[in-house]
């Protein structure tokens, strides 16, 4: 008797509306919208008080300038959607550009030495993968690890020494495509390229399941531990692209760690809405934020924020950021 | 419909964890289009055989045949292949994910361009929860939204999609309130109906007669019995499973009801705490009952302060009090059990001591200092009073059972000395043997003049253990029945009474 | 309550440094500038006593091998592998000379300090350094001193009791003038300029800013200063800094000052890159050899520095000067090998000369 | 189980730093001296002060980014408040202090109240508070700190560094405190089951606002021992040293998931460390080496750890 009454209730509701469009949109990219919103408003109020600041000089030196960064977030954005985290990536990147830099300096073929950081950033990496699967040592502990052994062994091997006497071929960030800088493009392309990797197909979205609930992940028959390493080669790929764009950028190659590179590269895809405990969040976001930290850095310029408050300034923009976002993530529950 | 020859057959299966066997030589099988009932007290080896037959344990010996053919498992891949798929208790799921991807993860439907064709994932979602009559859940929403019967069925979907031959159900009823299960029950008919051969583990009888075609019994790692359902009966069955007969199961104390100890006026607190007023006495066992969001839980949680109530009075013994935190609760004597014990109950990596002493850590300090001797007493005490079976106190609670597990949070909250004690699904997941303890236990509590509220989905525990039964729904009360006149059509016509107009 | 104190301090704190930040963020410090005449008149210095510190109980160490540590700033640039080169190529030459270098990889005053704390213990006869703060640095100096090593600095100095001598690579007032001139000569006595530096806490590059400062307003008083940005020691920042700087003043920006050798080159890519070489000037310290391609393409005329492989190499003929008691307190000259005399100023600083102005003609003849 | 394997892991680690010890004093002569470990526990004072509070913090799950920028912070502000301000010594460093404390107490504020995750709210602290030292401090240095006040970073009490004292007391109080104490046992529970400690009445908020604090309140006084010991005030004192600080936290066992942890752990994580630094030195071995080797050890160390917990405890 009892059943009857509940099937009927169940029955007479209706299938329910599908959300409008721009609300869903919301609720899937929200924080994506968040940060490309607040791009936009830096935009038009630094543009209203300096014009130049969105010429097209202006807009390659925000677009491009920071690329590197960027790319190196899309791995970075991948790594965290799976529950993981990679403090080495800056050292990594310091690493792969003096391999890089030598072996275009040494004679060898252009394409080998724009190859070789790919490479070796995908085996250095892969080691970090193993020993975060199959080790079962956490990755911030493992990361932590490497960035020593990374950082203090480029200081080993390079003794300091800059490279200089790049032949020009081998500066692809210097050149353009399509009238465009090849750093945008690059940026443009891999973000696209990964964020269609990780909505369309099976692979890119284990890794949302991964992050997500290791446990159902498992019960999938998601092997979780070739994952993780699996995203740790493909995130060491991307450090390698990364590194291209990083050592081609000028006419010489530092032989030193870009400084707080790590730092940044992660803040940049928390702040793209990628969840620190996994599962979520896309590489649009991450390269999004990237842009966010090059234009407010112009920005500040352009405004004459005080050089010696700049930073404060940065800090308190990024603070903001995740307040709001946390603000909107309450109002949404 | 069904047919006499087994789809799936496991023969001599042993598994051993760390030296200790937790089964020993089980057969089993499975044919299409029946319901085979899997029986047992937790430790039996029910959730071991079930893992092995979906792939995620490697059996040390015994042979699975599928179809005619012997297979091995190494994965929960392999098992699918074979056609069978399982709704684990636990629900594994991604909850930052969609229903439609999380029906189809891992076996996303194409596009000829072999990138995952989201259209088509929606689609057929959609045409899957149909066809468990879920026309109320939408295909986009994150699984973290989901109540709970949402979520198992949209597991359910996730097996169906696979077109599995085998389905097991890993305590489906578990935790879902009783018009979920019947609706749950109607979906297990139809895939019968369709030649799916259902695995059915539970712990709750009446299900089991209602839908079962056999019954296998298993104690101690090792198989009991297999019968035919009209072969065996009730008492049988249990006697069979505790190797023991059980003499009632719902053993009621009598306990002499005193004056009141609480007493709510218009409490209120967001949708689901609307307007609710009564009083509670000492001794007295007051049964709290609704379908789930109806807000049963709600009304517990705000007793108990973690989410203060908006307006309204709560008054303890007679004087009017504020709370505004669990530690006010407990300090005014509530105490609350609640329903989701590995997450809210129970620290598991931690001691059974320190577990038992968490709520009254101040009480048992002198200054600062925790007094570890005093602490190992009491734990040593509640371990006796509650006969919890442990190896010692410093064991870790994660490695007990779930009725032991249930008995150390109820020992924390007797420390506390509670003189309201809120119960919420206390028997979930305890199998019968512990289930009557804690039954007992209860009754003993009431003799010493704790009042007790018991929130409960099992309708016969409700109407078994209850002095006075509150009904609740849609935030509001619906009906409040003296143990006398509660039978299951009152209280399950009061549960649904406001529904229908909330809904709409 | 606890809060409205706490923020009344931060609140007091933050007035109290808006007070002292009076003027236009320069980059520059606030100690008192010396700048030298416009014209090529050679500054007269006041003959100083001599303010340095001595070891106590130094062992005899004349003529004997001595164990020496080089500390620079941090490791892993080019400048610095530089003077460590020149350290080295000294102490093969006198033979008497076992020296190695080993820095912190970041320019941090802690590791730096603990670095030169651990060779105090390790028991070395001399401490080279390059200090990263004149006075974090100094505590861990003296106890050097305290135990009988000698101590001599170069590039960065520290407070002057804390060490026996310090080379000066060229002294700041000089600089400055080297830097501005070679700018108003580029852009003209009307143009406008901006700076990028390392960080505003660099004391090098603080004090050249200020000395630069002083000079512009008393020779060259219509050139207008911009900004100051800081770019850290990270070339990829320094050149969008220095983009940012050409994108935002457009034509009205003529020049840009480097400030290290990280952000001269950057700058100068930036230009290049931003194809304005010939509108906008580059003058900066950096190294030759990374500084070749854009002198070589003429994008930039002149670059300012000093040789760091002389400065290392004077910095080991000091420190053995010093070992050997032929450099004393008081004396006006020390001998420094194939660079021959260098003469003592301020007390207790060695000068390594005037900076040298790299360009097209002279360029290709450096390699460090 | 789990208190077997903690064991296991520190008894691990204390052998090594044996070893470690044994090996060092025969590479140089000069390393196992009274004066030179000493001179260790004065150079590791500030990590120290650091690293305790930190092992708190990462015991209930959370983590703290900021504590180098407010070291550089509360180093600034002792400064300005004493030259800028004009107020005496003593009063600038406790007020930059309190100030320093505060700043801890921001972070707890926004992980507490607006519950963003603690990497994500200290992360952006992390630039806040070093952007804020460098903003008040214009880039300035202050120095010529009264004698006197050296005694704190420089001098010694009864034969032993100053500071020295200051760790082993923080280290003894925060062993007390973590093992024996009410709070102490929160903190477990709360980086075990953050829920469940909620449900037992357990101040779950309140605790980790007072961990937050406290270890703004430990880098403060870091802060101020440091500009005691190098006599100066920079706005980029303390960049980097949140890293070694959690190396050595998670080298001595404390999980980074939560739940467990133990100072005499992080203690000896501590030593470790320093000892390598120095002794690889003494040893002729370059600071590039070291950190490498430190790196390695940090991985290698929870290896075995690993290991040996699993073969103790599954099959």
């Amino acid at each position: 008797m009892m059943t009857t009454t509940v099937e009927a209730t169940a029955r007479s509701r209706a299938a329910p509306q599908r959300p409008g469009f721009f609300k869903r949109l919301f609720a899937e990219y929200g924080q994506e919208i968040v940060v490309l919103a607040a791009i936009v408003v830096l935009f038009a109020v630094v543009t209203m008080v300096n014009p130049r600041f969105i010429s097209a000089n202006n807009l390659t030196t925000i677009f491009s300038g920071n690329a590197y960064i960027a790319v190196a977030a899309i791995g970075m954005a991948m790594v965290i959607v799976t529950g993981n985290i990679d403090v080495s990536v800056g050292a990594l990147i310091g690493v792969l550009a003096t391999i890089s830099g030598s072996l275009a300096v040494a004679g060898y073929p252009i394409w080998f030495a724009w190859l070789a950081p790919v490479l070796v950033g995908m085996a250095v990496n892969a080691i970090i993968g193993i020993l975060v699967a199959y080790a079962r040592i956490p990755s911030i502990v493992v990361t932590l690890g490497a960035l020593s052994i990374l950082r203090g062994g480029l200081i080993s091997v390079t003794g300091g020494t800059w490279i200089t006497d790049l032949p020009p071929d081998y500066l692809i960030a210097q050149k353009q495509i399509l009238g465009l800088p090849v750093p945008l493009v690059f940026m443009v392309v891999l973000t696209l390229l990964a964020a269609f990797w990780m909505r369309y197909t099976a692979f890119g979205r284990s890794l949302y399941a991964v992050g997500g609930n290791a446990e159902a992940a498992l019960a999938t028959g998601i092997p979780i531990a070739r994952r993780t390493v699996a995203v740790f080669v493909i995130h060491g790929a991307f450090a390698g692209l990364a590194t291209i764009l990083f050592a081609t950028q000028l006419q010489v190659i530092q032989s030193t760690v870009p400084p707080n590179l790590e730092l940044t590269v992660i803040t940049a895809a928390v702040i793209g809405g990628v969840s620190i405990l996994g599962g979520s969040g896309t590489v649009i976001g991450s390269t999004l934020a990237t842009i966010l930290f090059a234009t407010i850095g112009s920005a500040l310029i352009f405004v004459n924020v005080s050089a010696y408050w700049l930073r404060a300034v940065i800090g308190l923009l990024i603070l903001a950021t995740v307040l709001a976002d946390m603000l909107r993530r309450r109002g949404r529950s | 419909m069904s047919s006499p020859v087994a789809y799936v057959s496991l023969t001599g299966m042993s598994k051993s964890f760390g030296g200790v066997k937790v089964l020993k030589e089980v057969s089993f099988d499975v044919r299409p289009g029946e319901v085979h009932a899997l029986l047992g007290e937790n430790g039996a080896g029910k959730s071991t055989l079930i893992k092995m037959m979906s792939g995620l344990y490697t059996p040390d010996a015994g042979t699975i045949v599928v179809d005619g053919k012997e297979l091995k498992f190494s994965s929960t891949r392999d098992a699918g292949a074979a056609g069978i798929a399982t709704v684990y208790q636990e629900l594994l799921l991604f909850p930052e994910l969609s229903v439609a991807e999380n029906v189809f993860l891992g076996n996303y439907p194409r596009t000829s361009a072999g990138i995952i064709d989201w259209a088509e994932v929606r689609r057929r979602t959609r045409d899957l929860l149909d066809q468990l009559d879920t026309y109320d859940l939408d295909v986009d929403t994150k699984v973290l939204s989901l109540s709970v019967a949402q979520r198992q069925r949209v597991e359910i979907a996730k097996a169906l999609s696979k077109n599995a031959r085998i389905l097991i159900m890993d305590e489906p009823t578990a935790s879902l309130v009783e018009s979920d299960v019947q609706r749950l029950m109607a979906v297990v008919r139809q895939l019968r109906e369709r030649g799916v051969g259902i695995v059915y583990v539970s712990h709750r009888m009446p299900e089991i007669f209602a839908l079962a075609d056999r019954v296998t019994v298993l104690r101690d790692g090792a198989h009991v019995a297999t019968r035919d359902i009209g072969e065996v009966d009730e008492n049988q069955l249990v006697s069979m499973m505790v190797g023991r007969s059980i003499e009632s199961l719902f053993p009621k104390a009598d306990a002499s009801i005193g004056e009141t100890v609480l007493k709510v006026t218009n409490l209120n607190h967001g949708r689901h705490v609307r307007d609710i007023s009564f009083e509670l006495k000492r001794g007295e066992i007051l049964g709290i009952a609704g379908l789930v969001g109806s807000g049963r839980t709600e009304l517990a949680l705000t007793l108990f302060g973690m989410t203060p109530a908006t307006s309204g009075e709560i008054a303890m013994e007679g004087k009017v009090v504020r709370i505004g935190s669990p530690r006010q609760a407990r300090d005014l004597g509530i105490a609350y059990v609640p329903e989701d014990r590995g997450q809210q109950g129970l620290v598991k990596a931690m001691a059974i001591r320190k577990n038992v002493s968490m709520a009254t850590i101040e009480r048992l300090s002198s200054g600062i200092f925790i007094k570890a001797g005093e602490e190992a007493q009491r734990a040593l005490d509640a371990v006796k009073r509650l006969s919890i079976r442990c190896r010692n106190i410093g064991q870790p609670v994660g490695e007990l059972s779930g009725g032991n597990q249930q008995k150390v949070v109820i020992a924390k909250w007797l420390e506390t000395k509670p003189k309201v004690l809120i119960l919420d699904e206390p028997t979930r997941g305890v199998d019968v043997g512990a289930k009557a303890e804690i039954h007992t236990i209860m009754g003993e509590l009431v003799k010493q003049g704790v009042a007790i509220i018991m929130i409960s989905s099992e309708l016969p525990e409700v109407l078994g253990m209850s002095d006075r039964v509150l009904v609740i729904s849609g935030g509001c009360i619906t009906g409040e029945i003296a143990r006398a006149e509660a039978t299951p059509e009152r209280v399950g016509a009061a549960m649904t009474a406001h529904r229908t107009g909330e809904a709409a | 309550m606890r809060n409205v104190v706490l923020s009344a301090l931060l609140a007091l704190s933050f007035s109290t440094s808006l007070s002292h930040a009076q003027s236009v963020w320069t980059g520059g410090d606030d100690l008192p500038t010396n700048p030298l005449a416009c014209d090529a008149t050679p500054a007269t210095a006041a003959a100083k006593p001599y303010d340095g510190g001595q070891p106590t109980n130094a062992p005899d160490r004349k003529g004997k091998t001595i164990k020496v540590v080089d500390v620079p700033k941090l490791v892993g640039i080019g400048y610095f592998n530089a003077t460590s080169k020149g350290i080295a190529d000294a102490a093969k030459e006198m033979g008497t000379m076992d020296a190695k270098t080993d820095g912190p990889s970041k320019a941090n005053i802690d590791d730096q300090v603990t670095l030169i704390d651990n060779y105090i213990t390790s028991g070395v006869d001399g401490i080279l350094f390059a200090a990263n703060d004149p006075v974090a640095i100094a505590p861990v100096l003296k106890k050097a001193l305290g135990a009988g090593i000698n101590v001599v600095g170069y590039d960065a100095n520290s407070s002057p009791d804390a060490r026996q001598w310090f080379v000066n690579q060229a002294e700041f007032n000089g600089i400055a003038k080297a830097m501005v001139d070679s700018m108003a000569t580029e852009i003209g006595d009307e143009g406008a300029f901006a700076i990028v530096t390392s960080t505003f806490t660099t004391p090098n590059q603080a004090r050249w800013i200020a000395e630069m400062q002083a000079y512009q307003a008393k020779c060259h008083p219509k050139m207008k200063w911009l900004e100051t940005v800081e770019a850290q020691e990270d070339n990829i920042l320094s050149f969008n800094q220095s983009n940012t700087l050409i994108n935002k003043y457009g034509d009205e920006l003529k020049g840009i000052f480097g400030m290290t050798s990280v952000a001269t080159p950057a700058a100068a890519d930036a230009v290049t890159q931003a194809k304005k070489c010939g509108s906008v000037a580059v003058v900066g310290l950096a190294t030759p050899n990374a500084m070749k391609p854009y002198v070589g393409a003429g994008c930039v005329k002149s670059v300012v520095l000093w040789n760091p492989v002389d400065l290392g190499y004077a910095a080991a003929f000091v420190l053995r000067a010093v070992a050997d008691g032929s450099l004393a307190p008081g004396a006006t000259s020390v001998k420094a090998g194939k660079l021959g005399d260098l003469s003592v100023i301020n007390g207790s600083e060695i000068l390594l000369g005037a900076p040298t102005v790299f360009n097209k003609d002279n360029i290709n003849n450096f390699d460090f | 189980m789990n208190l077997r394997s903690l064991i296991r892991h520190e008894t691990l680690l204390a052998l090594l730093l044996v070893i470690v010890l044994i090996v060092l004093s025969f590479q140089s002569d000069r390393f196992f001296t009274v004066d030179n470990l000493l001179n260790q526990g004065r150079l590791m004072t500030e990590i120290g002060l650091i690293a305790i509070a930190m092992t708190f913090v990462i015991a209930t799950g959370g983590i703290d980014l900021s504590v180098g920028s407010i070291l550089g912070l509360t180093a600034i502000l002792t400064g300005v408040f004493w030259q800028n301000v004009g107020l005496p010594l003593p009063v600038a460093a406790t007020a930059a202090i309190a100030a320093g404390t505060f700043a801890g107490f921001v972070n707890g504020v926004i992980i507490t109240r607006f519950r963003v995750p603690p990497l994500i709210a200290t992360l952006a602290t992390l630039a806040l508070y070093r952007g804020l030292a460098e903003g008040i401090s214009q880039a300035r240095s202050v120095r010529g700190y009264p004698e006197w006040f050296y005694v704190l970073g420089q001098k010694d009490v009864l034969g032993v560094p100053t500071q020295l004292w200051i760790l082993l007391l923080a280290a003894v109080v925060a062993s007390i405190i973590l093992a024996y104490t009410t709070w102490g046992r929160t903190v477990y529970a709360v980086g075990s089951n953050e829920v469940a400690s909620r449900f037992s009445g357990l101040s779950v908020e309140k605790t980790k606002l007072a961990l937050y604090t406290a270890s703004g309140f430990a880098a403060a006084v870091a802060a101020v021992i440091f500009v005691s010991r190098v006599s100066t005030t920079r706005s980029d004192m303390g960049t980097g040293i949140e890293l070694d600080a959690i190396t050595a936290v998670v080298l001595g066992g404390t999980s980074i998931f939560g739940g467990r942890g133990t100072i005499i752990g992080t203690i000896i994580g501590l030593c470790l460390i320093q000892a390598l630094k120095n002794g690889l030195s003494l040893a002729g071995i370059k600071g590039d080496g070291t950190i490498m080797l430190i790196g390695a050890v940090l991985i290698l160390a929870i290896l075995a750890s690993n290991l040996f917990e699993r073969s103790g405890t599954r099959t």
